[in-house]
C-alpha cells in the first residue's frame, strides 16, 4: 500500500537522479561542441600538461585554458574526456540495448503469438544463451572479436537479446491469452496488425524498464570489460577505460585520472537504475488498476 | 433494546483509506449487532465496504487505511481499543474469519495440518500429539474424507471446495463465539456452493455460533441468515429480520436490487435494472449517496439521510432514507436554504 | 527428474559445442598461440616444428574433429602453456573459485535476507528507505570499480587487509580451502565481500518485493486472522513463500557468481579458475579456455539441478517432472 | 445421430460431433526419458467431447455447467477460435452444406465475421492502449464496411446503441467502470454486423444492479438485430431468464438439453436436478440446504461411463462403464442419463 | 640475520621445469633453484658458474672445466655427465610452448674427458656456445632421469644445485623456497623466500605498500617518484637491456598508410629512408623517457646497450630535429605528410599504451596524422608477425650478453633456411647487412666478432634506418627499508641479489 502512494509523490532522491541522467545525456550529446578539447585528436594534446591536478592552468595545450578536472599522461584534459567517454559509454549502452531489444523483441512476440515450434526453436536458443553468465560470453566473444566499439555492442547485443526474447515471450503470452487478444482474431484483423498494433504496445512497458535497467548493466559490463583489458581500445576511451587506465595512478596521489571517471559512471548508473525503478514503479500494473 | 448483552456490537465504525486522490471512506457509520447463535446477512455490490467492515472489527486493515471512530465490543469489550496482544488472543479463538478466495487464504507451502495446528497452538497451551488429534477431529467435522491422509497434504492438493472446508475448519478449530465469513462461496461452482451453505448451517444450528456471512447474493443470505444488513457506499441502507426486509423493503435501493435479479422476473421479461453506477467512495456526497440512481429522488435526499425504523416487524427494521421518514421529508427540503 | 536431467544434459550439450566451436574459430581468428609463446630467439623451423607440436598446422575443422575425438575419450588435450591436461589445471583452480563463491553466496543470503524482510515489512521507515538506497548503490557500482576502492581503503590507506592472494589454505576434506585459518580468512573476506556485493543489494531487492507482495496475500491476512504471533507470521508463512523465489534466484546467481568470479579473482589476485581464464584467453590457451567452458557448464548443471531439488522442496506444488517452462 | 435441435427455427449454426482435446507434446527430453522407461506420457484434457449443438436462427441457447465442464471451449469452438480435434460446424446462414472449414478462404472470412464473441472479463477483453473509438472501429475500417468519413457518425451511432454517450470514443479503457466496459464490449462484436454472437460469462463479473441492465441490452439488441446468441454461463437465474432452450454440459459433454420451460419444470438429467435445486429462490424463508455430493472430477481423468456417476444419488453399476447418447425423451427434450428411458 | 623474505613478482610463470618453456619469467625462477654453466652477472656479462672455464680449441669445439665440489639438492655431486644429461633435455620434452633446443641444437657431439671436463663439437663455427648455455640449467642427472615436467613443478625432485631448494610451487599463486645449505657459493640470506606472483601493477604495489611483500619488481612508473621519496621503501634501478624501438614497413604497400583524407596511398613512404630518418627526427626521446615513461627509460639508438659486448659508441639517439624533419619529409614528397596508424601492445612493456600515444601525438605535430591502436599482445604479436600493422612498437631484451638476437631476429633478411630475421617485421633486407651479420655469427675471435656486430648495427640502424630505435626500459625493484637489492639489467628477480642492510 504505502509503495502505492510513493509512486505518486516522488521522492527527491528520485527526481535528482532524473535531472543528474538529464544532465549526463545532454553533456554526453553536446561533447564536441562543450567540451574545451577533442580528447581523441593527438595533435591536440600537450605532453608536458601531462597529469596536472584539478584547476591546474594549461600551459601549452589549444583550446583548453584550465583543466577543470585535471588531465591524464597525455595531457588530455579530464573533463572533455570524460564527455566524450560518457558519449561513448552511453553509446554503447544504448545502441546494444537497442538493438537486444529490437531483436529479442520481435522473437518474443512471435515465439509468444504463434507458440509451437518456433517457440520452441527460439526459447531453447534463448535458453541456451541465458544459461551462461553474460560476462563470460562477453568475455569469449570479445575475445574473439577483438576490440572496437562495434564489436563490443555486437559483444553486448549477444549477450542481451536472449533477455528480452524472454521476457517479451512471457508478456506476449499473457496478452495472447487476455481476451482482446482474441476479439481481434475473430474481427478478421491480419496477423501483423494484431502482433504490433495490439500485441506490441501491451508487450513494451515490462520490457522498457528491463531495458532502462538493461543500459545500466550493459554500461556496467561494457567498463567491466575494458577494465580486463578486452573491450574499448585506449584511443577512444570510455568511462571504464578512463578508470582502468587512470587507476595506476591513483597510488601516486593523481586520484583525479581514475576517481572522476569513476564518479561519473557510477552517478549514471545509479541515475538510470533510480530512473528505471521509479519507471517501474509507475507503470507497474497493480498500481495502473486504481 | 435486548436484556441480555449482545455478543458483538458495533457502533458508528468509520474506517477510511487515505489515497492520492483523497480519502476513501470504506465503512461509514455502521453500526449494527449480534446475538449470539444468530446468523446476520451482510449484503451489497462490490466495492460498498463489506469487506472492510469485517477486517476493521478484527483489526486487520492494512496500512494506511484505518478505522478512524466507533466502537466494535465483543461481549462488551472494545476490540478497537484493546492492546495488540489481547486482540490477537481473542482473533481466531473467540472470533474467526474465512475469506472469499479459497485459492488463496491458506498458505500453499504449508502442509494443511501445520496450519491447523499453529491455529491450535497460538492460543492453547496444547501439545503436538493432542493438537494433531484436534484438528483430525476438525476435519472430521467439516466432512473431509480420509482426514488423516489429508492432514499431510498440501493446499494445491486440494479442489476448492475443499480447501474453503479446510479454512472453515481452521476457523472452528479453536470453537469460536463468532464467525466472520466473507464471501466464502462466490468463487465456489454452484454445487460446491450449496455443499458449504449446508455445512455452515449446521454447525452454526449444532454449536449456537453466530455467524455474520457477507454476500453480494441476496438470494443466498435470503436462505440462510435471520438478519439481513443491505449495504451502499460504506453505510448500512437498511437492515432488519430477512423476512421483514426482503418482503418488505423500504429503501429503494433494497427494492432496487430486488429488482435486479433475473430469478425473480418471469423468462424473457424486462428486468428492472438501478440505473447508474455505483459511486466512488471518494468525495461521497454529505446527502444520501444513492440520490442520484434514484427513482424517487426529491429534495431532501441531499441532507443526511435519517435512520429509523420502519414499523414492519418491531423496531429492528431500520432503514437509512428520507423517503417514508416520519418527519416530512419535503417540509425540512423546504426548510433547508 | 529423469526428464529435467536430460533437458539439461541437453541443452549443456549444445552449449558446449556451440561455445568450443566458437572458442576454436575465434582463437583461429586472433591468430597462433605459438607466436605469443615462443622465444623471441626462436627461429623459423623451431616455430615451425612447435606448431606442428601443437597440431595446429591443421585446418581449423581436422583440429576441431580431433579434439572432440580426443574428448568423447575423456581427453580434452593438453594446455599450450602449461603442457599439463587442461582439465587437470581448471579443476585444480576450482575450490578456490568455488570457496570464494559460496562466501559471496553465504554473505549474500546471511545479509540480503534479513535486511530485505525488515525493509520489506517497515518500507517507509526511515532504516528501511536507508537500505533500498544502498542496495541501489550495491545494485548499481561496478564490481571491479568496488574492488578497486576497497584495496585503496583496506589494504593501502588502513592497512588491515591483504590486498591480495589466497593466504594460508588448510585441506578440509583433501580439498584446500581459506576460511578455517585466520590468515585464510583475512584474504577471503575482501575479494568475496567484492563479489558478494551484488548479490546482496539483488537478494536485498528480491526478499523486499518478495516481502510486500506476500503481504498483500490472503494467507498472511488470514493467518493474523488466525491469532498467530507476527514473529510466526513472518518467519514461516512470509519467509517460507519469499524463499521460494529467492532461492531460484541465487541459484541461478551463483552461476554468475563463478563468472563474475573472473573480474574479482584478477583484481585481487585470486588463483581461482577465472584468473586461469584470463590468463589463457592472453595466451591463446585454447585447451584451457575450453576446459574451463566445460567445466562451467558441469557446474551449471549441478547448481541446477540443485535449484530445483531445492526448489521443489520449497514448493509442495512443483514437481520436478514439470514442464520446461 | 440427429443433433439435439429443439427449436422451430430454420438452423443458423450447426456443431456435429465436435471435439477438442487439450495436449502438450513431449519434447525431446522427455521423449528420451519415454524410452529410458520412466512413467511419463503426454497429458490429455478431453475438454469437449462429441458435442452436437444447432442453434436457430435468432435463438438464444443457454449453456450451463460447472466451472472447467467445457463451457468456454465449445463456444470458442463454435466461433472457430480453436480448430476441432474433429468434428465439423456448418454455417446454415445461406442454406450453406459445406463444413466452414472447408469453405474457400474468402468465405470463410466472410462466415467468421458474422460470428463474434462477447467477453466476461470487461478488464481484459479491451486493449489497454487503444481509445475504445479506436477499438470499435478498427475491424470495419479494416474490412471496409464504413469509410473514415463515415467513422464519426457510424460510431456515435453504435455507442448510443448500446446505451454509451457518443462523446466516450475518446477515451481509454480503464476510464470506464464495468458496466461501460461490457458495453463496449459488445459495441465492439456488433461493429462488423455479425448474426451470431457467443457470450461467454458476459455478464458474470458484474454487479447485479449492472447485470440487470446488460441483460437488458442483450435482449433489447437480439430483437432490433435479429441476432442469435449462444450464452454461455454458470448463473442458473440468468440462463433461464435469457435462454429459449438450454443445454446442460458436465465434464465435456453435453447431458441434458431442452426448451427452457421444459427443462425448468421438468429435469431429467440427475445433475440438471441437482443444478437447478439450488436455483435461488427469494421466498424470505430459511431453506435448508441439501447440497449434492462430492467434488467435479479432475477433466484429466474423468470417470469412466457417465461422468456423473460418483456423485449421482441414483447412480447403478451401469453407469461405471455405459456412457450414453443424448437421446430424445420427451419432444425436444434430450437427456443422456440412462434413467430416462430405460437401459437400451 | 633475516629469516625470510617476500617478493611479489610481476608474472605468473606457469613451471619451473628449467627445460619446459623458454620464457625469462620462468628462466629467472628457475635460477633459485638451478644453475646454468655460465650465468649473467649484475653487469650483464658472463660469469663463470658450474663452469670454471671455457675456451674454443679449435673454430668448431669448446672445451669447458666444471667446477668441483658442487652438490645437487638431493645430495649427489656434479659431474660432466649432468651436463651431457642437461643438453640433452630440452629436446625429449613433447608439448614444450618455446624450447630450449634453439641454444643446444647447434652441438652435434659432446664429449666427456674426464668428470670435469667437457668438449662440445658443433658443425659449423659456433662463437655464441658460451653465450646459448647461459640459458641452459643443468640438472642432476640422477634425480631427474624420466622425471616430467609435472614431477619438476610438484616438487618430486631436487634436481637443483642453486642456493634454494623448493618447498612449494603453487601455480598462479606462488613458490616457497628454503635456503640450500649445501651451496658452494655464497650462501643466500634468507632462510626462506615466498616469489608471489602479482601481475596487477596496482596489486603488487598495495602489497608492497601494505608489508605484504618486501620487494617488488617492476615498480609502477608513476609511482617511482614517489617510492624514492618513501622514507619507508627504497628503489633500485637499472638500465635494462629491453631495447624499444618502431618497426617501420618496407614493402611497396603497407596497410594503413593513407593520405590525410584517409585514402589508402598506392606508394608506401615508409619505403623512402627520408621519411623514415624524418619520423625518427619527429620523435622528442628525452620527452618521452622523461614524462611519459616517468624516467623509466634511457634514450638508446643501439641495441647493445653501452658497456655490452658490440655496443657501438656512434650510434646516438637521434634529437628533435622538426625543422630538418619536414624538410625531409617535402624532399621525400609528401609536404603535408600523410597518415597512419601507429599499433602497439597494450600490457606488455612499461607504459607501453601511453608511449604510443606520446608518439602519436609527436608524429601528428610534425604533420603525419597518426592513429593509435593498442592490443592485448594476444591479438598484437599474431598479428605484427604476420605483417598485417606495419609500423608498430617493439621491444626486444637483449640477453646472453651480447646483441646477436635482435640483429639476426630483427634486421636480418627472412630467411627459413638459415633461421634468419624471424622477428623481421619491418621486411627490411640489405644484401649489405646480412653479409655482415652472418660473417658476425661464424667469428669465433671476439674482438673481431664486437666489431663486425657494431659494423651491421651501423648499417641498418644509421644508415638505413631499418627501424626506429627509442630507448632503453629501465628495470626497477622497490623493497622496504632495510633491503638492499642489486638490480640486473636483465629484469630479472632473483631472492640470492637481496640482502639484508
Ligand atoms: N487498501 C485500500 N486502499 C484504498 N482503498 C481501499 C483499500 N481497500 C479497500 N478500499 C476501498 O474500500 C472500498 C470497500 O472495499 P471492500 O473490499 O470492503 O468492498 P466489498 O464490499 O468487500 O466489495 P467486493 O464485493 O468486491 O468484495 C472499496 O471501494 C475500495 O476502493
Ligand atoms: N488452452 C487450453 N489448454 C489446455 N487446457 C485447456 C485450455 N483451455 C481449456 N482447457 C481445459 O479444458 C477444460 C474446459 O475448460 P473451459 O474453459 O472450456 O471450461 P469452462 O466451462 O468455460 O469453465 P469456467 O466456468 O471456469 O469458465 C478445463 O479443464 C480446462 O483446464
Ligand atoms: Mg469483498
Ligand atoms: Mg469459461
Amino acid at each position: 500500500m504505502k509503495i502505492l502512494l510513493d509512486a505518486f509523490s516522488p521522492s527527491w532522491v528520485e527526481r535528482c537522479a532524473l535531472l543528474v541522467l538529464i544532465a549526463l545525456l545532454l553533456g554526453a550529446l553536446a561533447a564536441p561542441l562543450i567540451s574545451p578539447q577533442n580528447p581523441y585528436d593527438l595533435a591536440q594534446l600537450s605532453l608536458s600538461d601531462g597529469r596536472l591536478p584539478p584547476g591546474s592552468a594549461a600551459s601549452a595545450g589549444q583550446g583548453v585554458q584550465r583543466y577543470w578536472l585535471g588531465s591524464d599522461d597525455q595531457g588530455r584534459d579530464m573533463l572533455s574526456a570524460i564527455l566524450y567517454g560518457l558519449r561513448i559509454s552511453l553509446l554503447v549502452g544504448l545502441s546494444s540495448t537497442l538493438l537486444a531489444l529490437a531483436f529479442g523483441l520481435s522473437l518474443g512476440l512471435m515465439a509468444g503469438y504463434f507458440g509451437g515450434r518456433l517457440d520452441s526453436l527460439i526459447m531453447r536458443l534463448a535458453d541456451i544463451q541465458l544459461s551462461f553468465p553474460a560476462i563470460l560470453i562477453a568475455l569469449i566473444l570479445l575475445a574473439v572479436l577483438g576490440q572496437g566499439v562495434g564489436k563490443i555492442v555486437t559483444a553486448l547485443f549477444a549477450v542481451q537479446w536472449a533477455y528480452y526474447a524472454r521476457t517479451t515471450r512471457s508478456a506476449a503470452l499473457v496478452e495472447r491469452r487476455k481476451d482482446y487478444i482474441e476479439a481481434a482474431r475473430l474481427l478478421g484483423l491480419s496477423t501483423p496488425r494484431i502482433l504490433f498494433r495490439h500485441l506490441l504496445p501491451n508487450c513494451l512497458p515490462p520490457l522498457i524498464v528491463v531495458a532502462a535497467l538493461q543500459v545500466a548493466a550493459a554500461i556496467s559490463l561494457e567498463a567491466t570489460l575494458s577494465f580486463l583489458g578486452i573491450g574499448l581500445p585506449i584511443t577512444e576511451p570510455s568511462l571504464g577505460l578512463l578508470i582502468a587506465n587512470g587507476f595506476q595512478y591513483l597510488l601516486a596521489g593523481n586520484y583525479w585520472i581514475s576517481f572522476f571517471p569513476g564518479i561519473a559512471l557510477v552517478l549514471l548508473i545509479v541515475a538510470i537504475n533510480l530512473v528505471a525503478d521509479r519507471l517501474r514503479d509507475i507503470i507497474n500494473p497493480r498500481l495502473q488498476k486504481q | 433494546m435486548s436484556m441480555v448483552q449482545p455478543l458483538l456490537e458495533v457502533n458508528k465504525l468509520q474506517t477510511q483509506f487515505p489515497t492520492s486522490s483523497g480519502i476513501a471512506k470504506a465503512v461509514d457509520d455502521v453500526s449494527f449487532s449480534l446475538a449470539a447463535g444468530e446468523i446476520l446477512g451482510l449484503v451489497g455490490e462490490s466495492g460498498c465496504g463489506k469487506t472492510v467492515t469485517g477486517f476493521s472489527i478484527l483489526g486487520l486493515v492494512d496500512p494506511p487505511g484505518r478505522v478512524v471512530g466507533g466502537q466494535v465490543l465483543f461481549k462488551g469489550e472494545d476490540l478497537l481499543t484493546m492492546d495488540t496482544e489481547r486482540l490477537r488472543a481473542i482473533r481466531g479463538n473467540r472470533l474467526a474469519m474465512i475469506f472469499q478466495d479459497p485459492m488463496m487464504t491458506l498458505n500453499p507451502v504449508l502442509r494443511i495440518d501445520t496450519q491447523l495446528i499453529e491455529t491450535l497452538q497460538a492460543h492453547q497451551d496444547i501439545s503436538r500429539a493432542a493438537a494433531y488429534d484436534r484438528a483430525l477431529e476438525a476435519l472430521g467435522e467439516v466432512g473431509i474424507a480420509e482426514p488423516a491422509q489429508r492432514l499431510r497434504a498440501y493446499p494445491h492438493q486440494f479442489s476448492g471446495g475443499m480447501r474453503q472446508r479446510v479454512a472453515i475448519a481452521i476457523a472452528l478449530i479453536n470453537r469460536p463465539d463468532l464467525i466472520i465469513a466473507d464471501e466464502p462461496t462466490t468463487a465456489l461452482d454452484v454445487t460446491i456452493q450449496g455443499q458449504i451453505l449446508a455445512l455452515v448451517q449446521a454447525l452454526c444450528r449444532e454449536r449456537q455460533m453466530s455467524l455474520i456471512w457477507i454476500s453480494h447474493d441476496l438470494s443466498v443470505v435470503a436462505g440462510l441468515a435471520d438478519r439481513v444488513a443491505v449495504m451502499y457506499a460504506g453505510k448500512i441502507v437498511e437492515s432488519g429480520t430477512v423476512r421483514a426486509t426482503l418482503d418488505h423493503p423500504a429503501h429503494p435501493y433494497t427494492r432496487g436490487l430486488l429488482g435486479a435479479i433475473p430469478a425473480l422476473h418471469e423468462r424473457g421479461s424486462r428486468l428492472l435494472p438501478i440505473p447508474g453506477t455505483t459511486p466512488s467512495l471518494l468525495n461521497l456526497p454529505a446527502g444520501c449517496a444513492f440520490a442520484d440512481r434514484c427513482a424517487q429522488v426529491h429534495g431532501a435526499c441531499a441532507l443526511p439521510p435519517p435512520d429509523f425504523a420502519v414499523g414492519h416487524d418491531g423496531p429492528s427494521h431500520r432503514v437509512r432514507c428520507w423517503l417514508n421518514h416520519a418527519n416530512s421529508p419535503n417540509r425540512i427540503a423546504d426548510a433547508a436554504p | 527428474m529423469l526428464v529435467f536431467l536430460l533437458r539439461r544434459l541437453l541443452q549443456s550439450g549444445v552449449v558446449l559445442l556451440v561455445m568450443s566451436l566458437l572458442v576454436f574459430v575465434g582463437i583461429y581468428a586472433i591468430g597462433n598461440p605459438v607466436d605469443i609463446l615462443i622465444s623471441p630467439e626462436a627461429d623459423q623451423a623451431e616455430i615451425a616444428r612447435t606448431i606442428a607440436a601443437f597440431g595446429l598446422d591443421q585446418p581449423l575443422w581436422t583440429q576441431y574433429l580431433i579434439y572432440l575425438q580426443q574428448a568423447v575419450r575423456g581427453n580434452f588435450g593438453n594446455s599450450f602453456v602449461h603442457g599439463t591436461p587442461a582439465l587437470a589445471l581448471i579443476v585444480q583452480r576450482l575450490p578456490a573459485t568455488l570457496e570464494l563463491a559460496c562466501v559471496a553466496l553465504i554473505l549474500a543470503v546471511s545479509l540480503g535476507i534479513p535486511l530485505g524482510l525488515w525493509a520489506g515489512l517497515r518500507p517507509a521507515s526511515k532504516s528501511g528507505r536507508a537500505i533500498m538506497g544502498l542496495s541501489i548503490l550495491g545494485f548499481s557500482l561496478p564490481t571491479f570499480w568496488v574492488g578497486l576502492m576497497l584495496i585503496m581503503l583496506f589494504s593501502v590507506q588502513l592497512g588491515w587487509l591483504p590486498s591480495n592472494g589466497r593466504g594460508a589454505t588448510t585441506e578440509l576434506l583433501g580439498v584446500p580451502v581459506s576460511f578455517l585459518s585466520w590468515d585464510g580468512f583475512k584474504h577471503l573476506l575482501m575479494p568475496a565481500a567484492n563479489l558478494a556485493l551484488f548479490k546482496i543489494s539483488l537478494v536485498i531487492r528480491l526478499t523486499r518485493a518478495g516481502t510486500q507482495e506476500a503481504l498483500l496475500q490472503d494467507y498472511v491476512r488470514f493467518a493474523r486472522a488466525k491469532g498467530l504471533r507476527s514473529a510466526r507470521v513472518v518467519f514461516v508463512h512470509v519467509l517460507k513463500n519469499i524463499l521460494i523465489p529467492i532461492v531460484t534466484v541465487i541459484g541461478l546467481e551463483f552461476g554468475s557468481l563463478i563468472a563474475f568470479a573472473v573480474v574479482t579473482e584478477s583484481i585481487f589476485a585470486w588463483p581461482g579458475m577465472g584468473k586461469l581464464l584470463i590468463e589463457s584467453i592472453n595466451l591463446l590457451d585454447r585447451p584451457v579456455v575450453v576446459a574451463y567452458l566445460l567445466t562451467v557448464v558441469a557446474l551449471f548443471v549441478v547448481i541446477n539441478l540443485v535449484v530445483d531439488i531445492l526448489y521443489s522442496l520449497l514448493d509442495p506444488r512443483i514437481r520436478l517432472s514439470d514442464q520446461a517452462d | 445421430m440427429l443433433p439435439p435441435d429443439s427449436s422451430r427455427r430454420p438452423a443458423l449454426l450447426e456443431l456435429r460431433q465436435i471435439s477438442k482435446r487439450f495436449s502438450r507434446p513431449l519434447d525431446l527430453a522427455a521423449r528420451l526419458a519415454q524410452k529410458l522407461g520412466a512413467a511419463i506420457s503426454a497429458q490429455t484434457v478431453h475438454a469437449v467431447d462429441r458435442v452436437s449443438l444447432t442453434i436457430g436462427r435468432g435463438e438464444i441457447v443457454g449453456l450451463v455447467g460447472e466451472s472447467g465442464c467445457g463451457k468456454s471451449t465449445l463456444g470458442r469452438l463454435a466461433l472457430g477460435s480453436y480448430p476441432a480435434s474433429s468434428g465439423q460446424r456448418y454455417w446454415r446462414g445461406e442454406g450453406g452444406t459445406t463444413a466452414i472449414d472447408d469453405l474457400p478462404a474468402t468465405q470463410r472470412r466472410a462466415v467468421q465475421l458474422k460470428m463474434q464473441m462477447v467477453f466476461q472479463d470487461p478488464y481484459a477483453s479491451l486493449n489497454p492502449r487503444l481509445r475504445v473509438g479506436q477499438a470499435i472501429s478498427e475491424a470495419p475500417l479494416v474490412h471496409g464496411l464504413i469509410t473514415a468519413q463515415q467513422r464519426d457518425a457510424w460510431l456515435a451511432q453504435l455507442l448510443h446503441k448500446v446505451g454509451l454517450d457518443p462523446s466516450l470514443g475518446e477515451r481509454y479503457p480503464h476510464q470506464f467502470s464495468g458496466g461501460q466496459r461490457a458495453r463496449i464490449g459488445i459495441a465492439r462484436a456488433l461493429a462488423v454486423a455479425p448474426e451470431f454472437i457467443v457470450c461467454d460469462e458476459a455478464v458474470s463479473a458484474l454487479d447485479v444492479s449492472i447485470q440487470a441492465q446488460v441483460i437488458n441490452l442483450f435482449m433489447q439488441l437480439r430483437d432490433d438485430l435479429d441476432l442469435t446468441y449462444l450464452f454461455i454461463s454458470h448463473d442458473l437465474g440468468v440462463i433461464r431468464h435469457v435462454s429459449d432452450r438450454v443445454a446442460v454440459m458436465y465434464l465435456g459433454r453435453i447431458v441434458e438439453s431442452a426448451s427452457t420451460d421444459e427443462i425448468f419444470a421438468h429435469p431429467h438429467h440427475p445433475y440438471t436436478q441437482a443444478l437447478i435445486a439450488e436455483l435461488p429462490v427469494i421466498g424470505g424463508h430459511r431453506r435448508d440446504y441439501q447440497a449434492i455430493r462430492g467434488e467435479i472430477p479432475s477433466p484429466l481423468h474423468p470417470p469412466s461411463g457417465c461422468h456423473f456417476h460418483p456423485r449421482c444419488p441414483y447412480a447403478m453399476a451401469q453407469c461405471q462403464t455405459l456412457a450414453r447418447e443424448l437421446r430424445e425423451i420427451a419432444p425436444q427434450h434430450w437427456s443422456s442419463c440412462i434413467l430416462d428411458g430405460g437401459g437400451e | 640475520q633475516a629469516q625470510e623474505l617476500k617478493v611479489g613478482l610481476s608474472s605468473s610463470p606457469v613451471a619451473i621445469d628449467p627445460h619446459f618453456f623458454n620464457n625469462d619469467a620462468i628462466s629467472a625462477l628457475c635460477s633459485h633453484l638451478y644453475e646454468p654453466l655460465i650465468a649473467i652477472d649484475a653487469e650483464g656479462k658472463l660469469l663463470p658458474t658450474l663452469a670454471v672455464s671455457w675456451r674454443a680449441i679449435n673454430d668448431t669445439t669448446w672445451e669447458f672445466k666444471l667446477r668441483k665440489g658442487v652438490r645437487f639438492h638431493d645430495g649427489n655431486e656434479f659431474t660432466a655427465e649432468d651436463v651431457v644429461f642437461s643438453l640433452d633435455r630440452p629436446a625429449s620434452i613433447a608439448n614444450s610452448p618455446s624450447s630450449f633446443t634453439t641454444y643446444t641444437k647447434a652441438i652435434v657431439a659432446k664429449k666427456i674427458v674426464d668428470p670435469y671436463t667437457i668438449q662440445f663439437v658443433t658443425a659449423t663455427p659456433a662463437p655464441l656456445l658460451p653465450n646459448d648455455l647461459t640459458r641452459i640449467f643443468i640438472v642432476s642427472r640422477k634425480a631427474a632421469d624420466k622425471a616430467s615436467t609435472d614431477d619438476f613443478n610438484q616438487g618430486r625432485i631436487e634436481a637443483g644445485s642453486g642456493p634454494f631448494k623448493l618447498v612449494k610451487f603453487s601455480k598462479g599463486e606462488n613458490l616457497q623456497l628454503a635456503r640450500f645449505d649445501a651451496y658452494w657459493g655464497v650462501k643466500p640470506a634468507w632462510a626462506t623466500v615466498t616469489l608471489k606472483f602479482l601481475p596487477n601493477d596496482p596489486a603488487r604495489m598495495a602489497a608492497l605498500l601494505s608489508g605484504d611483500v618486501q620487494l617488488i619488481e617492476n615498480v609502477q612508473a608513476n609511482l617511482v617518484a614517489q617510492f624514492k621519496a618513501n622514507k619507508d621503501l627504497s628503489v633500485f634501478e637499472k638500465m635494462s637491456n629491453r631495447f624499444m624501438f618502431l618497426y617501420t614497413d618496407h614493402r611497396d604497400r603497407s596497410p594503413f598508410v593513407t593520405d590525410k583524407a584517409g585514402k589508402p596511398l598506392d606508394t608506401n613512404p615508409l619505403k623512402d629512408v627520408r621519411v623514415r630518418q624524418a619520423i625518427s627526427k619527429l620523435i622528442d626521446r628525452q620527452t618521452l623517457t622523461d614524462k611519459v615513461l616517468d624516467k623509466l627509460g634511457v634514450p638508446n639508438a643501439n641495441p647493445a646497450p653501452p658497456g655490452m659486448f658490440g655496443h657501438n659508441p656512434r650510434l646516438k639517439p637521434e634529437p628533435l630535429d622538426i625543422a630538418g624533419a619536414r624538410k625531409l619529409l617535402v624532399e621525400a614528397g609528401y609536404p603535408d605528410g600523410f597518415g597512419i596508424t601507429l599499433f602497439g601492445p597494450s600490457d606488455r612493456f612499461i607504459n607501453d599504451e601511453q608511449v604510443v600515444q606520446a608518439i602519436g601525438q609527436m608524429l601528428s605535430k610534425g604533420g603525419i596524422a597518426t592513429k593509435v591502436q593498442t592490443q592485448p599482445m594476444a591479438s598484437y604479436i599474431p598479428k605484427a608477425s604476420k605483417k598485417e600493422l606495419g609500423f608498430g612498437l617493439l621491444g626486444w631484451g637483449v640477453g646472453g650478453g651480447e646483441p646477436s638476437s635482435p640483429l639476426r631476429g630483427v634486421l636480418a633478411t627472412t630467411d627459413k633456411d638459415r633461421g634468419l630475421g624471424a622477428s623481421n617485421w619491418s621486411s627490411y633486407s640489405s644484401a649489405k647487412y646480412d653479409a655482415v651479420l652472418i660473417e658476425a655469427l661464424r667469428t669465433v675471435d671476439d674482438q673481431k666478432r664486437e666489431k663486425l656486430f657494431q659494423d651491421a648495427a651501423e648499417i641498418a640502424i644509421n644508415q638505413d634506418y631499418a627501424i626506429i630505435p627509442l630507448y632503453n626500459q629501465v628495470a626497477t625493484w622497490a623493497a622496504r627499508k632495510g633491503i638492499r637489492y642489486t638490480p640486473r639489467p636483465d629484469e630479472a628477480t632473483l631472492a640470492q641479489y637481496a640482502r639484508p642492510e
